[in-house]
């Protein structure tokens, strides 16, 4: 396995590399994520008005705008190769896990680079306070990557299918709910401060879920690439 | 991929679902404890059983004596009529926040004994 | 040893429509195969099976290098093709798209081996130009630095000559005829100047 | 045809019997004669839905169309009597619970399960070539068994419920009375029939329709 997985890993980066540079070239998925946050993000900002909400609402607003702006941009790059016919040359080069991987790593760090923008604003604009800073940025690591860990496998299906609509969000919604309870449910916790003991779980869901999602991905992503 | 690869593969995901379903209870299950309603401030479902001849009635609402999963005991208040069965039901789960040594109950769930008996 | 492609009773139907059945052939080491045929009849579906790029409906084809036979992923690395729908990263350079190429199948990549591959195609001085901007003949020339760039065993070309000027079909000349020296041509084709190359021919009909 | 006549009468007793011959529950009164139709309902979508799963990894394996439209009739099939299940459940929640709905793990779970075969299915329509189809749907669905399992099977069933528990574990045993039990079990037995009724009925239609396809296009 080891042996393989290096192999895998060096193509796969290959694949992240040439992936991130048409990305700086076009901002072709992050001007998508970013503009559905912000705009998402004002909208609820206005709506409350500069007090803070509850920090129940305020956990689960956060991954709802989490949630839909990684569906607005996740499944670009996939759908961008079907586009412009350039998954013929990449199908023929490229293993299967390989490609995944590099999908995976770039949806990562597009979900990364959005978490980082849009997190901090949204605890200013809503007046937030942190009781737990560092479990909750470890709670807003682990959802992020969740996220684009069981979103990738799907945004290929989505390009497979024909880009239709908001087919991502359809599929991903019931596949990533065990993430996202775990998500707000820790968010919550590490925004209201409870003992570290409550906010353990929730972790280890987020760590167990990424780890289910890209080991499961890897096993089924042949047959969704692969004619 | 080789048959080899897959076999690990399939043995990763059984280790990350053993791991995931260790610890998917708390996040899932809604009941929680009186010891987290009293931490936390929020609206809580607290889960337990009633405790007999503990029922104070006054007007328009009533309280008694509840033990949750942990054994502790709280007194809950209820504005509304006692629901049917509430001492005979193997759980009960009281829907609220917890404040000042009470438990104020905006509703309460029956679990009926899992007898099918006739009646 | 031996060194060969066999398709052996390769049939494909599109859900209810049948493409060609029972397909037999043997291209032997060191041969140019054409494959003719009208436009709908099936060439270019027949060379994307040989890729392995879709599944037949039955049948195979095995690949078969120094007397042993080629898994699907190790067939991938002795294929090179050239085909009107195969498009390479038009928001990257052509040297940036031999260096993915190469990363992606785990070649080591010099500016020097670019350099040289580009040369040889036609495109000298013109790598670091997006490849989004290249004219369709010099995308066309791309085209085969992409399915050079591993040195495979067989190379698969669908309508070679595709955009290209005289210049350009002079230099598929040389890359057929190079090729046949060291492995196989699998072309799929009607014009008559490359039909002239075959050894061996198969007519869809 | 002798079959479907005796099936009717059959369901025609179970209806009859749950109301005269079966008693009223301990407890929860007349409301609890809704088990008759709510516990088999939810083992038929449980069983119905584990089929489209072994349909789906076999068509992975084996590339043939035929287990895919046997997938699809079996998810069709879960989705109804899952549907029933959860409105039977909610029903019966009320008259027992007092609530209609009230995010117990039994109701969370049947709703995600629920949730994942309607996005299956908006997959399926969202395809036009039937192999890339029938590929798509089963990675799709065998995806949200392996993310979602412990919600949907292990977690109403380990972790504290307000669902009653049918079986009573430290005796291993059915608590049930026995003129109970002869129809809850005489409506078990209906239902696997009726299922299987169904999911021939289906089947018999897929291949009609595969024909006359066959046909149009010679």
């Amino acid at each position: 396995m080891l042996t393989r997985l290096f192999p895998w890993l060096n193509q796969g980066m290959a694949v992240l590399r040439k992936d991130l540079r048409i990305e700086f070239r076009t901002r072709y998925a992050y001007s998508a994520l970013v503009m559905f946050a912000v705009t998402t993000l004002v909208t609820v900002s206005f709506s409350v008005g500069g007090f803070a909400p509850d920090t129940d609402i305020a956990a689960a607003l956060l991954w709802i705008i989490l949630f839909f702006s990684a569906m607005a941009g996740l499944s670009r790059t996939f759908v961008h190769e079907e586009e412009t016919g350039t998954v013929i040359a990449l199908k023929l080069a490229a293993e299967p896990e390989p490609v995944y991987l590099g999908k995976y790593f770039f949806n990562v760090a597009l979900l990364f680079s959005l978490s980082i923008l849009v997190v901090p604003m949204f605890l200013v604009m809503l007046n937030l306070d942190i009781a737990m800073p560092v479990a909750f940025v470890a709670i807003v690591f682990l959802g992020s990557l969740g996220l684009a860990g069981a979103s990738t496998i799907l945004a290929a299906i989505v390009a497979k299918a024909g880009a239709k609509g908001s087919l991502l969000t359809v599929l991903a919604f019931p596949i990533l709910l065990p993430l996202l309870i775990g998500a707000i449910s820790g968010t919550r916790s590490t925004m209201s401060g409870v003992s570290m003991e409550l906010v353990t779980p929730d972790l280890g869901l987020l760590f167990f879920y990424n780890g289910i999602a890209v080991v499961a991905s890897l096993l089924l992503f042949e047959y969704v690439w692969n004619d | 991929m080789k048959r080899y690869d897959k076999l690990v593969l399939l043995l990763l995901l059984v280790v990350f679902g053993v791991g995931g379903y260790r610890s998917i209870s708390s996040a899932l299950t809604p009941y929680v404890t009186f010891a987290y309603a009293e931490e936390s401030s929020r609206s809580v479902q607290v889960k337990g059983y009633g405790i007999d001849g503990t029922i104070q009635i006054d007007e328009n609402s009533f309280s008694f004596e509840m033990e949750d999963m942990d054994g502790k005991v709280v007194r809950v208040f209820h504005k509304g009529p006692i629901p049917q069965n509430l001492m005979e039901a193997d759980n009960i789960v009281v829907v609220g926040k917890y404040a000042d040594g009470g438990f104020t109950a905006q509703r309460i769930l029956v679990k009926c004994p899992s007898k099918y008996e006739a009646q | 040893m031996l060194n060969q492609v066999e398709v052996k009773h390769l049939s494909k139907a599109y859900s209810y429509r049948k493409l060609f059945t029972d397909i037999n052939v043997i291209v032997p080491d060191r041969s140019v195969f054409v494959v003719l045929g009208h436009n709908g009849a099936g060439k270019t579906t027949f060379l994307r099976i040989l890729c392995g790029l879709i599944p037949a409906t039955s049948g195979e084809v095995l690949f078969t290098l120094d007397g042993k036979s080629l898994s699907p992923r190790e067939k991938r690395a002795q294929i090179g093709l050239v085909s009107p729908d195969l498009e390479l990263y038009g928001e990257l350079t052509a040297v940036e798209n031999l260096e993915f190429f190469s990363g992606v199948r785990g070649l080591p990549f010099t500016l020097d081996r670019a350099r040289e591959i580009l040369e040889m195609v036609g495109l000298k001085g013109r790598g670091n130009d997006y490849v989004g901007t290249y004219s369709s003949g010099m995308k066309q020339r791309m085209k085969y630095a992409y399915a050079l760039l591993h040195d495979p065993y067989i190379l698969v070309l669908d309508e070679p000559t595709t955009n290209l000027d005289e210049k350009g079909v002079a230099l598929v000349d040389s890359v057929i005829r190079r090729q046949r020296e060291k492995g196989i041509v699998i072309m799929a084709t009607n014009e008559p100047r490359e039909v002239s190359y075959a050894d061996k021919t198969l007519s869809l009909a | 045809m002798i079959w479907q006549i005796i099936l009717g009468i059959w369901m025609t007793v179970v209806i009859v019997a749950s109301f005269l011959y079966m008693p009223a529950t301990q407890g929860l009164g007349e409301t609890g004669r809704i088990i008759v139709y709510h516990v088999p309902a939810a083992w038929i979508a449980v069983l119905a839905y584990l089929m489209a799963m072994v349909n789906a990894i076999g068509y992975l394996r084996k590339k043939d169309i035929r287990l895919d439209r046997q997938a699809q009739i079996n998810a069709e099939l879960g989705t109804i009597f899952c549907i029933l299940a959860t409105v039977t459940g909610a029903i019966w929640s009320k008259g027992a619970w007092g609530w209609y709905w009230n995010w117990d793990p039994r109701q969370t779970s049947i709703f995600v399960l629920l949730l994942i075969y309607g996005a299956y299915f908006v997959l399926r329509s969202s395809i036009t070539d039937s192999d890339t189809r029938a590929r798509l749907s089963a990675v799709y669905a065998i995806l949200a068994f392996i993310t979602v399992p412990f919600l949907v099977f292990v977690i109403p069933r380990v972790y504290s419920s307000l669902h009653p528990d049918l079986i009573n574990i430290p005796q291993r045993s059915l608590d049930m009375d026995r003129k109970m039990l002869h129809v809850f079990l005489s409506s078990l037995a209906g239902f696997t029939g009726l299922y299987v009724w169904m999911y021939k009925v289906q089947m018999r239609l897929e291949n009609l329709l595969y024909k006359q396809a066959m046909k149009r296009e010679g």
